[in-house]
This record gives C-alpha cells, structure tokens and sequence, in this order.
C-alpha cells in the first residue's frame, strides 16, 4: 500500500507505539484509517503487553497439558485438581514497571491485578507470594528506597485484603538497577463447579461493569510503559500513576465470588492493562460474539472524559461480566450488598465487533479479530552474545580467595542474597485465612491447608546470574529447584506458573536468552510431568548499560495428603543423623561465592538428567511423607555449607558433619534441585531409599563444626545469627 | 520560620480516604458534604524556608501522586 | 455458649475468629447493619481493616449500625472482645480506654510474640494464671497504646491490663507494654496479638484458645448464677 | 464553605512519623529544621460550617490524641 496515510495519524500511530508496517496492516485489515478511538484501543491490543508479539510463537514451546490439568494457558489464570471436588487457581504476574515508576503504588497495584485474574476465575485468594529483584543495595540508595517501598506496598495491598503472602524471594543483582522486578503470584481454591471463564455467550445479554468509578488511571500508562524501554525520560511517563484500593478490592472479591455461588453469571473477566478495551476484546473472542459498549453508561470519577480515556483507563478494583437479562436485578442487588457499584454499560452481540457507544452513537467499531488476532508475531532472531563476560560486568569482590571457610561462610550469611528475610516478611500477613502449616523460614515451600485435610505446598524461584551463565540449564533449574523445594515438603507437583522476564527481544543475544531459556524451562517440565498453566512475559527490561539477568520466574503448586506430615527444614532433634541426598556436583559456576569474588556471571551450569531428578524429588517427597526424615533442605545459594548453617539456624541446633575432602566446591557450589540434605534418626534415614545417601554428621550442640580435608571450621550458631539476621535488617 | 505544609492527592488521582470519608458522613447526619479530600499536614521550624519547596519535592510529598501548598503557620489564622 | 462475630465491609479476620470461636461454642456472623445480635452471649470485634482503615483506624467503624447494639450489649454487662482492629474499633467507639497509634516502627508488623498474663480471674483470662506466657501472633500497622498517663496509673492500679508484652517483646511501643486492656466493669476486652490464630499446633500455637475457654467459663457461670 | 481541618498529633505525645521526616532531612542536605510533626489534612465541601466542630469531634479527629483546627480555605493565603 502506497504511504498515503495523512502525516497527522502517521505520527499518531508512532507516538502510540504501532510501528509503521504494524498501521500499514492495521489500515489493509480495515480497509480505512482507524479513528481517534479505534486507534488507541488498537495500539494498546497490539502492543507488546496485549499481544505478546515477541513471545507467543515461543510459548507454545511450553508443555500445557497434565493429569491434573483443569485450565491452561488462555484464562486468567490455569488451575489444577487436587482432589475432593477442589481446584486450585494460580497465576503469577510482573508490574515491573509501574514499581520502578511509583514503587509503592506500582507493586500494590501489582497485587491487586494478580488477585483479581484468581477471582476472576471464581477462586478465593489463598495465598501471594512475591519475586523481587533490585540493584545491589549497598551501593545503591534508590535501590534500597525501591526495595522499602514496593515491599510496603505489597503488604499494604496483601495484608488488607485479608489475603495471606505466605513466601517470595529476593536477589539483589546489579542488573537490576535501572529495571527492578516485581512479580507477583496468587493461588486460589474453588469448587471444581464455580471454575468461571471469561468467554461472552449469547447475544442479548448484559455487560456489567463492577467496582470502581474509571478515572483517568494508567492512561498511556501500562500497557505502553511496558512497551518501551525505561529511559532517561520516564519523569513524562508520570502523571498515569494508577492507585490501588484494596479496601474497594476486597469488597470487590466478596461480591464476585458471590455471584458465582448464585451462579448469577455467564461470564467473568477482570480489568486490567489496556481496561475495557482489553477485557471487553478477551472476552469476545472467547466467545465467539460482539459485544456493544456505550462508554456514556460508564461511571466516572472525572466528568470530563473522552470514549477513547473511558476506552483504556487503566482504574484499578473493576470487573466486567456478562449477565442474563432477567438476572441483573439481582447481580445489583448482591452488589448493593457488598457496596459495589454495578453498572449495565452494554450487551452481548452476534456481530463479531466490539462498537464503541457514545449516547447510543457509534464512534468505534472494530472486529473482534483485528483488535485479538490480527497482530503481527514476530520471530525471533537469536544469537549468543559474542562477549558473555561483558555482557554483565562483575560487581567489586568482597571476598579475596585468602579467606578461611569460617570468614567465607560468615560473609555469605550476610550477604544481601542469602541473609535473613525477616525484615522483609514480618512485614507481611502470612496467617490470616488460618491455613498456614508452613511460614516463611519454616521450610523450602510455604503449606497451605486447604480445609479438607489436604494440603498445597508452593514455591517461588528463579535465580538471574545462574540463568545469565546458562540460560537454559539456569531456566531448567529454576523448575527443579521449585520441585525440589515441594518436595522438602512433601508436596508433588501439579503444575506450575511462570513470568519471562528479559531484556529487549529485537537484540540478538536476548533473543538467544529467551528461547533457550523457554527451551530450558520446557525440558524441565516434560521430564517433571508438570504443565504449566499460565505465565506473563516482561520484556524490554533493558537500561543504557544493557539488559537486566535474564529471568524466568517459576511458581510452583503441589499437593500433600496431609498437612500433619508437612516437611520443616530445620534440624529437629540432637542425636539424628545428617545426610547429604542427591546428585551433587561440585561446581563454582554462578554460586553466590563466585559474586562475592568479583566473578562475572559466565561458564556452564552441570547439565541435569530431568529423568533423575524426578527420581530424586519422588523419594525424597516421600521420605518426608513417612517421617522418615525429620528435616529436608535443598542445597542453593551458598552450597552445602550455607544449606547446613539455615538447618542448624532454623532448628536452632548445632551439628557436626565430616565430608571428605571436596574443596571449596564441595563446600560452597550450589546445586538447586539435585541435591538435599536431610536429618532423622540414623536407621530411618537408611531405609528410606533415598538416591545417593551419604551420611555425613550428628546434629547436637551449639556450634557447626565442619570438616573437609584439609578445610575446616566451627561457628557458633549463634554467630552465625547475628550474620545472617543482619544482612538485610541494616538496608531496610 | 514555623511552617505548614499541606500535601493532598493529586487532581485526578484516586483518593480512597477522602471517598470513605464522604460516605461516612451521612451516615453520622452530617448532611451536605462533598469533595472531601484527604491528605497530610506536616508542621515544622525551618531556618531557611527557601529550602521548603526543594524539601517538598524530595521528601515531604510524592509530586507523581501529591500537591502541596506551603502555608507560615505565624501568618495563618484558623477561623 | 454463643458467640457472635461481626463483619464490616473490610473484615479480615473475621472467619478465623469465626473458626476458632467455633472450637469452643457456637458462632454466627453478624453483619454490619443488622441490629439484630441473635441473643449471642458474646460479641467478637474482629481484625481486619474495616472500612479500609482509611481516616484513622477503627474511625469509620465505630458508626455501623451492629456497633449501636454492641455499645448496648455491653453497657447490659455482655461480654465483648475486641482483636486488633476490633480493639481499635472499641476505643475509637469509646467502650474501652486510650488509644492505638501507629507502632513505632511506622511498619505492618506480623510476629510471634510473648504475652505475660497480668491479671487472672477475669472473664476473659479465667483460664490463665497470673504471669502466664502465652504464645500468639501479633499483625498490625497500629498497635502503639497509648492513654494519658494518670489515665495509665488508673488502668494498672484498677487492673484493667489484662495483657502485657513480655519483656523485650513489646513490637509496636506501647506504652507499659499493654497488650490488652478491659473496661472498668471488666466485661470489654480488647487487645492487639490474635488468640484467634493461636487455637491450633499445625498453624502455630494453642495458647490464643485460654482467651475463648475463659470467656466460655464466665458465660456458663453467669448462666448458673 | 470549603473548608480545611488540620489534624495533628497532641503535644507530647510520641509521633514517629515527625521524628522519621526529621531524621532524614539532615541525610538529604537540609540543615536547620527542627519540630517536625506529621498529622492529617482533611479538605471538604460543606453547606453548614457550624457542624465542622462536632464533625471533628465525632470523625474526623481523634480528641484523646489530636488537636484539631478548621480553616476556612477560601480565606487561607498560602506564602
Ligand atoms: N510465560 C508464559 N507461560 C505460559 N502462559 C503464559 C505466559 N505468559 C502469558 N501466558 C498466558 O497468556 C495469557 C495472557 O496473559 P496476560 O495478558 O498476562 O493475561 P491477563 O490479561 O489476564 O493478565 C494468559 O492466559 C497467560 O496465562
Ligand atoms: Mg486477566
């Protein structure tokens, strides 16, 4: 098509994102130009947030299907069987972004979207937890100020809900300077029966907007910000800041979940970015229908907003549902009730177009398929970086190698990414709803009772450096590492949740990131048997000075038979024996000591046979579950050395363990996912059948006393306390 | 110089307190009441009170999602 | 024994007080504006932030219709309890004494904590002994008390703290370490840690469940007399 | 009337929230400020003036805490 578009809408569709051959298409699909309307809702549908145009031909890379499954990938959020007519939903979400724009409402808001993707699909919010990443703290005071804020506002959102954040993880990397992440993950559990999905049926029916008045919250904001990379300029970006309302939210939840009940609804579906355009297109799609909108019906907080503001506000505590005629008396009754407005803004179609009313006049009409389906998807073009060592220059050492395993251990007790979260969780509600069998540092996944004597175990991980020297071998280990922190549980899988969070995908090397990271992540799951069952992907997580680690974010759901038997990693009894579990290969590549030596985050994780691991994880699961281990940890950050000192902590017992000689490897390398150590009574332990038992120690004492060769040392848990509680306690 | 710093949310921006507030008021029999805003009041000496705006903008608001005004407690009077 | 619990628009806690009240007797909700309190022999304010916890904590809940009864019930001598935000509630509604200011640390802190029995034989610490240490779980952004201090010297000497944080657990700043306080007729309680997450060893501890067998014990009592 | 309410903490009760703002001036440069008191602002329409008091007294201000003062907006001058 000849440039014939008039430069005043071609500056229009740059300034709103589209690139040029993207409005080229849009106008061929059209057959004309778009309006003012058509134009916003389009940009924002074919944006990178709305359409995943980087992402989704990866995606499918993705095993989506599994025993268990009862809704994939597609819904706002999947869910899983387990058991007794029950499902769980979960979903886990990035607001990366909004936080490092306004952190504390950035990541309130954050968990409010999150929440309602799980309600919106009939659950009840059970459980958040929260992944974080930020620059290096002790060189970075707006990393400390981002790190205090966001962790406020997750808690302000979460605790007054009435929703429980019962785990999370941080890493401080310098890569995360210019670009934190913030993800965050809800679970929910309902009735196999009140499942709700978000496609429109049968023309003639009402859409009805629910919750807040719309206002000009996040116009131009998310869906756009997330876009684009976070430049020197972003101050313009500001004005949009949305704030989030938990208060409204939580009566917001009531209600929808009591419509369900009432079975009042044909459909449900929550606002988020893009708003109504987004969640009105969804929904129409699903369905197969068209759907009317008269944005004159939409109540405001502004008087003075245009169709295309109402069109793509981003004003946060809304829902949109789909309602029989005869039935919205009723639907307003129960929201008047909770003290939720609800609105009949328009109906249900057979046109297969989403038209914009204003008074009863059109002034936006655009197929259902051009807005869902029409946009591009780009392939990617990847290629390994040239230089990895370059790509992440290595933050100054703060360890020389001269150092004794004492002062090493010390160190890395005290290291931002391994000391003590306290600080951090106290400041969240891990009990309210009175299911939590296991709190943050109880054990490797939080334990969840779901009221009929079951269980759900759920962890969250992800760890950037080791995914930057490895992408796929780092990707796959955080699915390992998630398995095998449900298993110290004694949990087994279901599925799991996931959030790509990358740097600009149209750069080779990123490109190579991100698919050998989805490959990674893919291989895991097939050789696990875990679907995954919804994700999000953050892209353009990118500064001047170069992209942030890449990082897959894996949320993982297991179910336990009984919340009696819950595994602990804490030593539980003087006397038991320590055992070392699993596959344990003694490498430095991408260990927390390797940053501390000033080492750039390159070279090859050991390659993990999946099929072993899932082996491994099934007979450690078990061993929790008979009692034959009275306490389960996976080796991670710090190594054994670390694992054995969080044991002693966590039990507030001494032990005294004999390895033979292994060197700083063996003492310090992480092996997320391959390996354990376990205590009990010596002869359970060795009858349980676990792969590659060694005993190693005798737990007792006040002291961890080490040997290994020629390395040794012997700390006092106490000592070892005021290390690690004090990491994080002196930056927040 | 004893100031008066009065930081309120932003035109526009979701005001949640200032909401729950206006709906509490009927309730009470307070009729005839409306756009009720919440926000905060810090109160405070200052040497230089040239310093005040620049300590607004850092420190005392949020300018993403707050306005302030700066008020010379010695000069207001309360009605 | 019956027990009612409310629920504002912006309860949290109140199915968990629902739950654990359930251990030890009947339980109902009682809803906001309903004025009907469905002969319960005691009423449970429960925590949450009600009304969004926006003005002031506990400000805007005190007007609910429920609290009019409430403010009867407990004027008749019916035992009312009030955790965290209820607590708030009770102050702000005037049926208990002072006030809850934002904690010291100006943070939502959630922790278990240590709280020293001060004084046994009431309705609500019948089940305790004087100098106990009961394990139960602190959540709040506001829990500072905080009254005047003559006010504070007739709290002690009239003993009306029930409760006090033991020493070096105090997480929020109260002043003489005041966990819980209870009206001069000694039938109000409130206080700030949640003995309704404390009824159960998979969730944590047991020991919250002596606050609901204590009021049970006085409620039968009352019952004989 | 628009009216203004300024809330603040009563005098010798701890306020950690003007000592927090206190605290962190000085850490951003700015010397001399002392008597740092955080409290609330609450900004209204209101067709009867004569009921703010009671208002105040009932809601919007706590008076075992907070000292409360009605400002008629309209008049206030800001410097
Ligand atoms: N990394 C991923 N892995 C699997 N599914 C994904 C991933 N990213 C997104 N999805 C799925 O794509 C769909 C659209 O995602 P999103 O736009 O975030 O949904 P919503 O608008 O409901 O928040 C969802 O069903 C989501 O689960
Ligand atoms: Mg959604």
């Amino acid at each position: 098509m000849p440039p014939t578009a008039s430069s005043s809408s071609s500056s229009r569709h740059r300034a709103l994102g589209l690139t040029d051959d993207e409005y080229e298409l849009i106008l061929e699909r059209l057959g004309r130009e778009p309006n003012g309307v058509e134009l916003a809702m389009l940009s924002l549908m074919w944006s990178e947030h709305c359409a995943y145009k980087h992402s989704r031909k990866l995606l499918r890379r993705l095993p989506t299907d599994g025993p268990h499954l009862l809704m994939g990938p597609g819904e706002n959020a999947g869910a899983v069987d387990v058991g007794n007519g029950l499902a769980v939903a979960f979903k886990v979400e990035s607001h990366n972004h909004p936080s490092a724009v306004e952190p504390f409402q950035g990541a309130a808001t954050g968990v409010g979207g999150i929440l309602r993707d799980v309600f919106a699909v009939g659950a009840r919010p059970i459980a958040v937890l929260d992944s974080l990443r930020f620059g290096e703290p002790a060189e970075s005071a707006r990393s400390r100020y981002l790190l205090e804020r966001v962790v406020a506002g997750i808690g302000h959102y979460g605790n007054s809900i009435g929703v429980p954040t019962v785990g999370g993880e941080i890493y401080f990397e310098r890569s995360y300077e210019q670009n934190c992440l913030v993800n965050a993950m809800c679970l929910g559990i309902a009735p196999h029966a009140r499942l709700t999905r978000a496609a429109a049926a049968g023309p003639g029916n009402v859409l009805v907007l629910l919750g807040a008045l719309t206002g000009r919250d996040g116009i131009g904001g998310a869906s756009v910000l997330a876009s684009a990379e976070l430049g020197e300029g972003d101050e313009a970006k500001r004005p949009s800041v949305q704030i989030g309302d938990p208060f409204a939210e939580k009566k917001l939840l009531e209600c929808c979940l009591e419509l369900l009940d009432r079975e009042l609804l044909v459909s449900l579906q929550d606002l988020g970015a893009a708003g109504l355009t987004s969640s009105a297109s969804e929904m129409a799609s699903k369905g197969g229908v068209g759907l009317d909108i008269d944005v004159s019906r939409v109540p405001l907080r502004e008087e003075d907003m245009e169709p295309f503001e109402i069109m793509v506000s981003e004003s946060q505590e809304r829902m949109l549902c789909v309602v029989e005629p005869e039935r919205v008396g009723a639907v307003i009754d129960v929201c008047e009730k909770w003290e939720t407005l609800a609105t009949p803004i328009g109906c249900v179609t057979d046109s297969g177009q989403v038209r914009v009313l204003d008074h009863g006049v059109a002034v936006g009409e655009l197929a259902v398929e051009v807005l869902v389906d029409d946009c591009p998807l780009y392939d990617l073009d990847p290629a390994p970086p040239e230089n990895p060592a370059a790509l992440y220059p290595p933050v100054d050492a703060r360890l020389s190698g001269a150092e004794s395993p004492a002062e090493i251990l010390l160190e890395l007790l005290r290291s931002p990414n391994i000391a003590s979260r306290r600080p951090v969780f106290e400041q969240y509600d891990p009990i309210v709803q009175s299911r939590t069998v296991r709190r943050p540092d109880a054990a490797d996944a939080a334990v969840l009772m779901l009221g009929d004597g079951g269980a759900i175990g759920v962890s969250i991980d992800g760890s950037g450096r080791r995914v930057a020297c490895d992408p796929r071998a780092g990707a796959a280990e955080a699915v390992y590492e998630c398995s095998a922190n449900l298993a110290c549980v004694g949990a087994e899988p279901l599925g799991l949740t996931n959030c790509l969070n990358f740097g600009n995908p149209e750069k080779p090397h990123v490109a190579w990131q991100l698919t050998e990271a989805v490959d990674g992540m893919a291989e895991a799951c097939e050789a696990l048997g875990v679907p995954v069952v919804g994700g999000n992907v953050s892209l353009y997580n990118e500064a001047p000075t170069g992209p942030i680690f890449p990082t897959p974010v894996v949320g993982m759901v297991g179910a336990l038979p009984s919340a009696e038997r819950a595994g602990q990693l804490g030593f539980a009894a003087p006397g038991d024996a320590i055992a070392l579990v699993g596959y344990f290969e003694h490498s430095l590549v991408g260990s927390e000591l390797a940053k501390l030596r000033g080492e750039a985050p390159t070279g090859s994780l050991p390659g993990l046979d999946g099929t072993l691991l899932r082996d491994l994880h099934a007979a450690v699961r078990d061993a929790v579950r008979s009692g034959a281990v009275s306490s389960c940890h996976d080796i991670a950050e710090g190594g054994l050395t670390v694992a054995l000192a969080e044991c002693c902590l966590a039990g507030d017992l001494g032990a005294s363990v004999e390895l033979a000689a292994a060197g700083e490897p063996g003492l310090f390398g992480e092996a997320p996912g391959c390996a354990f150590v376990v205590s009990g009574p010596a002869e359970r332990l060795e009858a349980a059948g676990l792969p590659r038992l060694h005993v190693i120690g005798q737990v007792g004492g006040d002291s961890l006393s080490l040997t290994a060769g020629n390395l040794e040392l012997n700390l006092a848990v106490s000592d070892m306390r005021v290390a690690r509680d004090g990491g994080l306690a002196k930056l927040v | 110089m004893r100031a008066r710093v009065l930081v309120r949310p932003k035109q526009g921006i979701l005001d949640p307190q200032g909401q729950a507030v206006e709906r509490a008021l009927p309730a009470l029999g307070f009729a005839g009441v409306s756009h009720v805003h919440v926000g905060r009041l810090i109160e405070l000496d200052v040497e230089d009170p040239d310093q005040l705006p620049d300590m607004c903008e850092r420190l005392l608001a949020n300018p993403l999602i707050e306005d302030y005004e700066i008020v010379d407690a010695d000069a207001a009077v309360g009605s | 024994m019956k027990f009612g619990v409310i629920r504002f628009p912006g309860s949290c806690d109140e199915v968990d007080a629902l739950d654990a009240a359930a251990r030890i007797g009947e339980a109902v909700i009682l809803w906001h504006r309903d004025r009907d309190l469905q002969g319960v022999d005691a009423v449970i304010v429960p925590g949450g932030f009600s009304y969004g916890d926006y003005l002031r904590v506990g400000a805007i809940a005190r007007f609910a219709p429920v609290m009019e009864e409430v403010a009867e019930f407990a004027r008749a001598g019916g035992l009312v309890l009030g955790i965290c935000n209820g607590f708030q509630v009770l102050c702000e509604a005037r049926l208990l004494p002072g006030a809850l200011l934002p904690n010291t640390s100006l943070r939502f802190v959630c922790r278990q904590v240590s709280v020293e029995v001060a004084r046994a034989g009431t309705p609500f610490t019948g089940a305790c002994a004087v100098g106990q240490h009961l394990s139960i779980p602190v959540k709040h952004t506001s829990g500072r008390f905080y009254a005047p201090e003559p006010e504070l010297d007739r709290l002690d000497s009239g003993g009306q703290v029930l409760l006090r944080y033991a020493p070096g657990e105090n997480p929020n700043g109260s002043l003489r370490d005041i966990a819980g306080v209870c009206n001069e007729t000694g039938n109000v309680f409130g206080l700030m840690p949640h003995p309704e997450h404390a009824v159960d060893r998979l969730t944590g501890s047991t020991d919250g469940l002596k606050i609901f067998e204590s009021m049970r014990a006085h409620a039968a009592d009352r019952v004989l007399v």
